[in-house]
């Protein structure tokens, strides 16, 4: 017979609502990331219903793998495709927003009102006797006995990930990559020496976070060049006239 | 308390994210209510599993991280592209096939 | 606690796990062949991983078990009708996977970028489709077979997610192709949300996985149905969604027009089989003792979903948008073995999904073939005289369309006559009616492509039939003859399916 | 193999002959069309030399398991009904062949297709009237509606492949509607001691269905043959496809392909349904007493030559309907014999109407006139046979359409009267364009209008010829139907009015 | 009965002439007329010798019938090609082919100029075989074949010059007029059978011996009917008027002297019938006395020779069906007045055709004048046709229309009398307008142009008028003689056929006096009114209304027209534009309606991935919804 104890209890009460609130926060902050970081929450706040519900495993399973490396990958990519970058969240098409928030009522209400009139006909049983060779013990065996077909076919998956994975991502080389000595050759060639000396960094004289602020030349105007041309792209280039000197003081101060 | 208490905020959490799906127009917070969605079913399985005294769900729980982790990938690899391609991650400008 | 030791009967196993291997040794080819070399290979390979696994389907093709992987699948004749059935599809789809100008050259580059240009230049080949395919074609042959939802929702997984990814690998149109692909893969992962939710209510429900187990505890179940019919429910929402039913239908047009044409030839085809296979085995084993539930709902959505895409079709513009509602329209139609839950039902539904099948794949291979300087051409108007330009190429385009509305001597018309039989004899009349009706429907737009091609003047835009390359011209000609056989000597195959097909439990 | 069978092939075999020719010899392809259906014909003639008029049952029988599954067989044979359609399908066809020599020049397509599709089409023909396999019967019904589809839309004129597409939308409904039913039949005679689709014993199974089931298999069967026949109000499309396709193809097309009509209103929707078809009897008189005035009154009114004569088919359809709901034994000979004889009026107005035409490029009536000074033979070849489409005494529709008045006028006077006036109006229908055309002043531009030639006098000759034969003496064919007639009529439980007057003596 | 195997070649002969010269052509031009005269000769001398051979029979041996084959057998409906030859058919088929082969020759040489002599013989050889075939038929139905036949063969000589639109379009409404009466015949067998179980005149005629009035009544109406449309009666007359476009020797053979008294014959043959329905009986005696004075009528106004002629014939043969309404007292009468009709009225017609062959084929009386001179053959042979048709003692109609008056009065009570007086108005006015044709053909100054070149016909055309004058000068006293024909033709009237003289209304010379009067007032007025005053060579239009109507054949055309065909055309246009519109329409409304749904179902596919999601959840929330009520 199951029996929840009361610290359970009161765990679920606290952690219940809040993930539920941070899951609907999902939904109305603008930001992506912030999204992302309310879901990794609600991932730790589910690790800790499954430990509660005497499945450690899976537990330290969902931080360690959901929230550690999925949430991370995407937070990756959401750094990829502008971390700062938030979205309007005026519905642009017409009529969906009142289908969302019918259906939302209609399912949310229809899924708890089933919930509560479900009956299984027999009592809670608990994980007791499941776990009582500990519970990763009770998970291999199934893993590795009764669902050694899954398991194994589960590894097509992966595979079939990476290979994806590489398909979309791999930028098979068209042209051989230019040695050193032939990009040398190329910059005199080509364009004005000045830039045969290749591009200038950025952050020189840097007053802020180096990489997306420019460069200032040496007569103190900014050299935009200097910029990622992916920041750019992005419009996390900051604006570079802030930092223009007005004056290049050409005093040279005397060592002391 | 009931176990089915649990059942309940997987509901919500899964009504919530079939929502967000609807309501969010970048892919990726799409992506992420989707994920919410087998978090939510996952924590029913768990739940369940709870309730009936069997590890079936938690192994089910478990192919369930594994397949998502996957999905995820190729998820983001197919938005990756399609960003490159568009410098955009909304979906509603993904709508060129329609009718 | 004692751990057995798995005991997996590798003969049965052994065309699943051929394909597999053959998508394994394509993954290496990749990775270790060198370029100009990997093209022939891979389509080497995976010619001979689908023959050598049909073979070995043949070797086995009387046994049956449940015993095959742990319980986890269930091999018996059912299982072999229709792994051969998608072996079958899958070779001749390979044939037209193998016609490289369908793909893009490059999916990493940036559509219209000069890398892409350049890619195309150097003819470059994304030859990861193979064992993408083959890992399709894997999971297609798992999903029908297996008989606990852990196995079903791995194979759903492994067979959907190549499938998202080579939706968005074609060679023109690459921004409609990425579209369609992200499509598939948000709408597919949604609804694969709602299919795992529905196993945790069946899971809640049974306390076990297995169909079987879950079947028993219809059977003997106290307490309400409640968790039941949401497990179902949900559960249904996954599948229909893969097979195209309406309201889950609506990725279907999007990604079939978005896709390279040989995908989405493979994937109409194929997947079709292995999600009614999976639909068949669930409803039949699983939920059979629960037909009073189910079955009005499914009834409900049959009938939508074959007046809706029947409806919808006759006003598309676009070949491949066309065909898409028309398989809308058939997943309706094939519903309705489903919901005839007997064994005439098990049978036709075989019969019409081979069928449909064979069929499916030459019109997508015949759309393959119309092309102008910009690629494939999918407009219907600019395919108005095409009985003119290439009679032969349009009057087999013409018998698929006749076979899809079910014109006698076609494969469809006995697929259709025998699904409807089904249907009524298990007292589905309205489905019978709309069937019809949706059939006559149909009709409409079959006939206007037909009018199209052949009684339209051609337009002088440039749109041409290209001389099929060898292996399309097998695909094209064993699908019309398939069709065409099945049309006028179906009874060795009904023979066939009828003393073969049945679930083991 | 049975000779019905080699009838049936003979065609076939034709076609494929001629396929071989190349298709610049247009004129061999035209004289192996003329030699095969020629031949088709004589063979068809032994045939009926051979065959037992005393005998009720089916003749020249064969039967071979076609699909086992669902009781399917090849099952063919000829009984009085079978052999008069067959008969008038093979006789009109070489004639057709010769009428329309120059016919597929105009086409899209070449000359040799043209053939082998009315060759094709042939075959067809005799497969609908002879198959005694409800299946089989449907097969033939649904497949011969392709090569009339392309016949009017690859060689007619006007507006020609909205027509065709019309004319196959209207059968594909029709023909659905049927194979609801047939699935319905199907699944009762499975249900009631195995399925078959054999007609003699499918027509038992009226014993195991609801009324309602059986009106409702009725209705899908009816309605079906109604939009052949055609009957008011689904005749729309036959003014279309009769004023667009070639006269040859509107030839066979009312005079054959639409007595499928009829011929299962007769084979199918009495035998199978007797109950029925008594429940729906008065609502289908009225409806045939509406055609037969209606279609009369439209023709009046018709501008174009081709539309008139579809017209009056119209309102003949609604005789023959009407002769084949009496229930007498005059009324159902009367309509059989009339099938025959409309046949071959109408296929002589619409020769001549064609010759006519494609001498004058016009179709339009008041385009003609004085054309009885200018070509006498093909004038009178006109007037002949519109005499006959009125019922001229002496003509051979005269016999046929007064047995059905007489018939129906045994058990229904008010519809026999209603449509005995009908008879006014066709001297009105014929009258006015024999006017028009024929009589007056000779319109400018025709003067020089040729007369017949020699092939076309031989074309005509043998219609009006048995035309003028059987109005005097329709024993041959009388002695043939009868049998038949009888034996449905008492099947159904009916037997022919007793004189009032004489009851009592 | 007596059968015999020669009847057929009465109808053979013409009918192999009519074919022949159809198929032959042209080819046949040179002797076409020949060979037609010569069919419709021999079928004469065959009718003579079967005549000789009935006379050599006792006279209930009479009869003889053939057998050809049986036509048609369909369970209990048994019709036999097959022919009956007896004392009533016998004289029709002698006047048939007798004033039919006159008529052969009189056109030999009358349509010499036309181009297409040869078919005009071919028509009349079809006209022949068909007529024949009409009174020798032994069934309804075999007669029925040769009313349409005749139909068909007066259609085609009607349209014998079809190339005038306003020829054209009078065949075709003599053609359709005629086929409401088929229609009526049509429901007569049909009735026949229905009630009776047979269509032939012997098993009619058994059968209706047990029969109810009511049937025989609805029979015998529909025979009525069908004779109307035939004979030219009132409703259905007003066909005959317009068909005087065909060729005068048409006129003459169809429209006057035979095919439409095919009426008269088909309600004296259906005698059995009519006896057994009074009411039947009742109507044709009605219809008879209305046509009667409605063609007399039309006859006063007409001024083209041949119209007028026409509406004589009408008149007469209202006489007859009249006279036939009598019941057995008036079938021979009926029949003597066919015969003598047909002797004069062809004879008349024919001079009237060779007026109009010496006047440039013009037909307008005022245009005549003074043609007696130029003439002479033609006015005597006319004139005595004329003395015979107004009933001058001792000419034919003498004694056929003073039988038919008398038999009229002899009707009893106020209907003897009523129809003795209409029968007596009608003899006044027949006198009166026959009077009129003489005065302005003949005897009045001329009134035509200088440069007519009025002449006497060729002998070929003066010599059948010459034997059908002798005709009309002896046939009647011929038939009336000891009740000679009567007598003849009373074993086919069975037992009616005995004398019906028991009361008489008046003496029969009392009535011979009337009619004398009513003859003498119509021609005395006539006299007045035209030969003793000027003639207008333009009909005056300044003329009373009753004039006016009476020119317009008492407006028979405009009730006509303003009836049946322009609610018809309304009727044809209105149901064009509906199928089109609504029962087309509604297929189009329904292919509209499909299309529609389908643009409009078409709009859910959006584009947006995020509707299609929708989608998806809104079938969930459809879905769940369902499991919540359902386990409510």
């Amino acid at each position: 017979m199951l029996t929840i104890q009361t610290p359970e209890a009161v765990m679920f009460w606290v952690l219940g609502p809040l993930s539920v609130i941070a899951a609907i926060g999902m939904l109305v902050v603008k930001k992506a990331v912030h999204s992302a970081l309310l879901l990794a929450w609600i991932m730790i706040t589910i690790a800790l219903f499954y430990i509660a519900q005497d499945a450690v495993f899976l537990g330290i399973v969902q931080i360690v793998v959901y929230t550690g490396a999925v949430m991370m990958l995407f937070l990756f990519i959401l750094m990829l495709v502008g971390v700062d970058a938030s979205d309007s969240l005026t519905e642009t098409i017409p009529g969906l927003r009142a289908i969302a928030i019918t259906a939302a009522l209609g399912f949310g209400g229809l899924l708890v009102s089933l919930i509560s009139r479900a009956a299984l006909g027999r009592p809670a049983i608990g994980l007791a006797e499941a776990n009582k060779d500990g519970n990763v013990q009770g998970l291999a065996k199934l893993l590795f006995s009764d669902y050694v077909f899954a398991f194994e076919a589960i590894s097509a998956l992966l595979i079939t990930a990476a290979l994806g994975a590489m398909v979309l991502a791999h930028h098979q080389r068209t042209v051989a990559r230019p040695t050193q000595r032939e990009q040398a050759i190329a910059r005199f060639r080509t364009g004005s020496l000045a830039s045969a000396a290749g591009l200038p960094n950025p952050g020189v004289y840097a007053r802020h976070n180096a990489v997306d602020v420019p460069a200032l030349l040496p007569d103190g105007t900014p050299a935009p060049n200097s910029i990622s041309a992916t920041l750019k792209a992005r419009g996390d280039m900051l604006e570079s006239s802030q930092f223009e000197l007005g004056e290049v003081d050409n005093t040279v101060q005397e060592e002391k | 308390m009931n176990p089915y208490n649990y059942l309940y905020v997987a509901g919500l959490l899964f009504t919530i994210g079939a929502i967000g799906v609807i309501v969010r127009r970048n892919a990726i917070v799409v992506f992420m209510c989707i994920e919410l969605m087998l978090n939510a079913a996952n924590l029913t399985l768990v739940t369940f599993s709870r309730i009936n005294g069997t590890l079936e769900g938690q192994v089910t729980a478990f192919f369930t991280m594994v397949v998502a982790a996957c999905e995820v990938v190729v998820g983001l690899a197919i938005i990756i592209a399609i960003y490159r391609s568009r410098r955009s991650a909304s979906i509603d400008d993904a709508s060129l096939l329609k009718r | 606690m004692t751990f057995v030791t798995p005991v997996l009967n590798y003969a049965q196993l052994a065309p699943i796990l051929i394909v597999l291997a053959g998508a394994v040794i394509g993954v290496l080819i990749e990775a270790f062949a060198p370029r100009a070399a990997r093209h022939s290979s891979q389509l080497f390979i995976s010619t001979f991983s689908l023959v050598t696994a049909f073979a070995a389907l043949m070797t086995v093709r009387n046994q049956s078990s449940v015993d095959a992987a742990m319980g986890s699948v269930a091999f018996d004749g059912a299982a072999v009708l229709i792994q051969a059935s998608i072996l079958a599809i899958s070779f001749l789809a390979i044939f037209l996977i193998a016609d490289q100008e369908n793909f893009t050259a490059m999916a990493a580059a940036v559509p219209g970028s000069e890398e892409e240009r350049q890619s195309l230049q150097k003819d470059l080949r994304v030859t990861e489709v193979y064992p993408l395919t083959l890992f399709a074609v894997a999971g297609m042959l798992i999903f029908p077979i297996a008989t606990d939802l852990i196995t079903l929702f791995v194979a759903l997984e492994i067979l959907s997610l190549p499938l998202y990814l080579m939706a968005g690998l074609s060679r023109r149109r690459r921004l409609m192709s990425q579209e369609s692909a992200l499509k598939y893969f948000l709408l597919g992962a949604f609804s694969s949300a709602f299919f795992l939710f529905g196993i945790a209510y069946l899971y809640g429900y049974s306390g076990t996985i297995t169909l079987s187990g879950i079947q028993e505890s219809i059977v003997g179940g106290s307490g309400n149905d409640i968790f039941l019919l949401m497990g179902i429910a949900f559960l249904s929402i996954g599948l229909l969604f893969k097979v195209g039913a309406v309201p889950f239908h609506a990725w279907t047009p999007d990604v079939y027009q978005g896709a390279p044409t040989a995908i989405t030839g493979f994937m109409a085809a194929a997947t079709k089989i292995a999600a009614f296979g999976a639909i068949l085995r669930i409803f039949y084993v699983g939920f059979a003792n629960a037909e009073w539930q189910w079955k009005p709902a499914l009834v409900v959505i049959a009938i939508i979903t074959m007046v809706f895409g029947s409806v919808v079709a006759i006003t598309q513009r676009d070949v491949k948008r066309m065909l898409a509602y028309s398989s809308i329209a058939h997943a309706g139609f094939l519903l309705a073995g489903v919901i005839a839950l007997s064994k005439s039902g098990l049978d036709s539904s075989i019969f019409y999904l081979f069928a449909y099948g064979i069929a499916t794949l030459g019109a997508f291979a015949v759309v393959t073939l119309v092309r102008d300087s910009a690629g494939e051409v999918t407009d219907l108007n600019r395919w108005s005289g095409l009985g003119k330009r290439s009679p032969l190429l349009a009057l087999v385009f013409a018998l698929y369309l006749l076979t899809f509305a079910g014109i006698p001597l076609t494969s469809g018309f006995i697929g259709k006559f025998s699904i409807f039989s089904a249907a009524y004899e298990s007292g589905s009349t309205a489905i019978l009616i709309t069937g019809v009706l949706a059939s006559a429907i149909a009709a409409f737009f079959y006939i206007r492509v037909i009018v199209l091609m052949f009684f339209k003047d051609p337009v002088e835009d440039g749109t041409s039939v290209v001389i099929p390359s060898a292996l399309t011209t097998i695909t094209i000609a064993v699908s019309a003859t398939v069709t065409i056989l099945l049309g006028v000597f179906p009874a060795p195959l009904l023979n066939f399916i009828e003393t073969t097909a049945f679930f083991i439990r | 193999m049975s000779s019905l069978t080699l009838l049936g092939i003979l065609p076939l075999v034709g076609a494929l002959l001629i396929a071989v020719i190349p298709a610049e010899q247009v004129l061999r392809v035209k004289q192996a069309a003329l030699g095969t259906t020629i031949l088709v014909a004589i063979s068809a003639i032994m045939m009926w030399l051979n065959f037992d008029e005393s005998n009720t049952a089916f003749q020249f029988v064969q039967s071979a398991e076609w699909i086992p599954s669902f009781g399917i067989n090849y099952a063919v044979g000829v009984d009085g009904l079978s052999l008069v359609l067959i008969l008038l399908a093979v006789l009109l066809t070489p004639i057709v062949v010769l009428a329309g020599w120059n016919e597929s020049e105009g086409g899209r397509w070449s000359a040799k297709v043209f053939y082998i599709l009315i060759l094709v089409l042939e075959t067809m023909m005799i497969g609908v009237f002879a198959a005694t396999d409800v299946f089989l019967f449907y097969v033939f019904f649904e497949a011969m509606l392709i090569p009339v589809y392309f016949l009017i839309g690859g060689y007619g004129s006007g507006e020609r492949a909205a027509a065709a597409v019309k004319f196959l939308l209207f059968s594909l409904f029709g023909g659905l509607l049927m194979l609801a039913s047939i699935i319905g039949l199907y699944v009762i005679s499975s249900k009631n001691g195995g399925a078959t689709f054999d007609i003699t014993e499918l027509s038992q199974m009226h014993n195991y269905m609801s009324s309602t089931t059986q009106n409702l298999l009725f209705l899908g069967f009816f309605i079906a043959f109604a939009i052949k026949a055609p009957l008011w109000p689904l005749h729309t499309w036959l003014p279309d496809a009769a004023a667009s396709g070639t006269p040859g193809t509107s030839v066979l097309l009312l005079g054959v392909l639409d007595k499928v009509g009829t011929f299962g209103m007769i084979r199918f929707c009495l035998s199978l349904f007797p109950d029925a078809s008594k429940t729906f009897t008065p609502v289908i008189i009225v409806l045939a007493v509406i055609s037969i005035l209606y279609g009369a009154f439209l023709a009046i009114g018709a501008r174009d030559i081709k539309r008139l004569i579809a017209y009056t088919s119209i309102s003949h359809f609604g005789f023959i309907t009407m002769g084949i709901f009496a229930m007498t034994t005059q009324g159902h000979s009367g309509a059989i014999l009339y099938m025959f004889n409309h046949g071959f009026s109408t296929a002589a107005l619409f020769i001549v109407a064609g010759w006519m035409i494609a001498r004058r490029k016009s179709s339009t009536i008041a385009d003609f006139g004085g054309l009885q000074r200018v070509t006498p033979v093909m004038a009178w070849s006109f007037f002949i046979a519109g005499m006959s489409s009125l019922a001229l005494p002496g003509l051979s529709s005269f016999v046929s359409e007064f047995l059905v008045l007489v018939g129906t006028f045994t058990r229904y006077p008010v519809a026999a009267v209603l449509a005995t006036f009908g008879i006014v109006l066709a001297a009105l229908y014929i009258l006015i364009p024999v006017q028009k055309a024929l009589h007056g002043p000779t319109t400018p531009g025709n003067e020089n209008l040729p007369d017949l030639n020699l092939r076309e006098k031989f074309a005509v000759g043998p219609v009006l010829a048995i035309i003028i034969a059987l109005g005097f003496y329709p024993a041959p064919l009388l002695n043939v139907i009868n049998p038949v007639a009888a034996q449905v009529i008492e099947s159904q439980g009916f037997t022919d009015p007793v004189p009032s007057e004489s009851a009592g003596k | 009965m007596v059968t015999s195997s020669s009847l057929v070649y009465l109808i053979a002969l013409p009918l192999f002439g009519a074919i022949t010269l159809l198929l032959a052509g042209r080819r046949a031009d040179k002797w076409g007329h020949l060979l037609g005269t010569a069919m419709s000769a021999s079928s004469f001398g065959v009718g003579l010798y079967q005549l000789s051979q009935m006379l050599s029979r006792p006279t209930e041996e009479r009869a003889i019938g053939q057998k050809l084959f049986t036509w048609i057998d369909v369970a209990s409906f048994q019709v036999d090609a097959g022919l009956l030859l007896d004392q009533l058919s016998i004289c029709f088929v002698l006047l048939i082919t007798g004033v039919g082969t006159l008529i052969h020759i009189y056109s030999i040489s009358y349509m010499s100029h036309d181009e297409n002599r040869r078919r005009f013989f071919a028509y009349l050889n079809l006209f022949i075989a068909a007529m024949l075939l009409l009174v020798l038929g032994d069934s309804y139905l075999t007669l029925y074949v040769g009313w349409e036949g005749v139909g068909l063969a007066s259609y085609l000589l009607i349209g014998f010059w079809n190339q005038k639109p306003a020829y054209a379009t009078a065949s075709k409404k003599a053609f359709v007029m005629n086929r409401i009466g088929d229609m009526g015949l049509s429901f007569a067998i049909m009735i026949a059978f229905a009630t009776l179980g047979t269509v032939s005149f012997a098993g009619v005629k058994e059968a209706s011996e047990g029969a109810s009035e009511t049937a025989l009544t609805a029979i015998g109406i529909m025979l009525l009917v069908a004779a109307a449309g035939k004979s030219a009666q009132f409703p259905l007359q007003a066909w005959l008027g317009d068909a005087m476009a065909g060729p005068t020797p048409v006129s003459a053979l169809i429209h006057a002297a035979t095919m439409v008294t095919a009426g008269v014959y088909l309600i004296v043959r259906s005698n059995f019938i009519f006896d057994a329905a009074p009411t039947a009986q009742l109507i044709v005696v009605i219809v008879g006395a209305i046509t009667l004075l409605f063609g007399a009528v039309i006859g006063t106004a007409k001024d083209d020779i041949k119209k007028a002629l026409a509406a004589s014939t009408m008149s007469q043969i209202g006489y007859m069906v009249l006279c036939a309404g009598l019941g057995p007292a008036g079938y021979a009468f009926a029949i003597m007045h066919l015969l003598t009709h047909g002797f004069f009225k062809a004879g008349m017609f024919l001079g009237a055709g060779s007026v109009m062959h010496g006047m440039n084929d013009s037909v307008d009386m005022r245009r005549y004048g003074g043609l007696r001179k130029f003439m002479p053959i033609t006015f005597i042979t006319f004139g005595l046709g004329y003395l015979a048709i107004i009933g001058v003692p001792p000419f034919a109609g003498f004694y056929s229309k003073d039988l038919i008056i008398e038999t009229a009065f002899n009707a009893g009570g106020f209907k003897g009398i009523l129809l003795g007086s209409i029968t007596l108005l009608g003899a006044v006015i027949t006198a009166f307008y026959m009077t009129r044709v003489m005065i302005l053909t003949f005897t009045s100054p001329k009134r035509w142009e200088e440069d007519q070149h009025p002449h006497e016909s060729p002998f070929l055309m003066w010599f059948p008028m010459v034997i059908l004058s002798i005709g009309s000068v002896t046939s009647g006293l011929l038939f009336y003689r000891g009740d000679a024909l009567k007598n003849w033709l009373n074993p086919v009237f069975g037992d009616h056929g005995k004398d019906h003289y028991e009361e008489h209304l008046f003496e029969p010379i009392v009535v011979s006096a009337m009619a004398l009067t009513a003859v003498a007032i119509g021609v005395g007025i006539a006299i007045m009114k035209y030969q003793l005053s000027e003639i207008d060579a333009v009909a005056p239009q300044n003329v009373s209304i009753f004039t006016r109507i009476a020119r317009k054949d008492l407006l028979q055309d405009s009730f006509n027209e303003s009836v049946f065909m322009r609610p018809g055309q309304v009727l044809t246009r209105l149901l064009v534009k509906g199928d089109e519109n609504v029962v087309d329409g509604a297929v189009r409304g329904i292919g509209r309606t499909a299309l529609g749904a389908g643009a409009t179902l078409r709009r859910t596919q959006s584009g947006f991935a995020r509707s299609y999601a929708a989608l998806i959840l809104i079938g969930a929330v459809a879905l769940i919804a369902g499991i919540w009520v359902v386990t409510l």
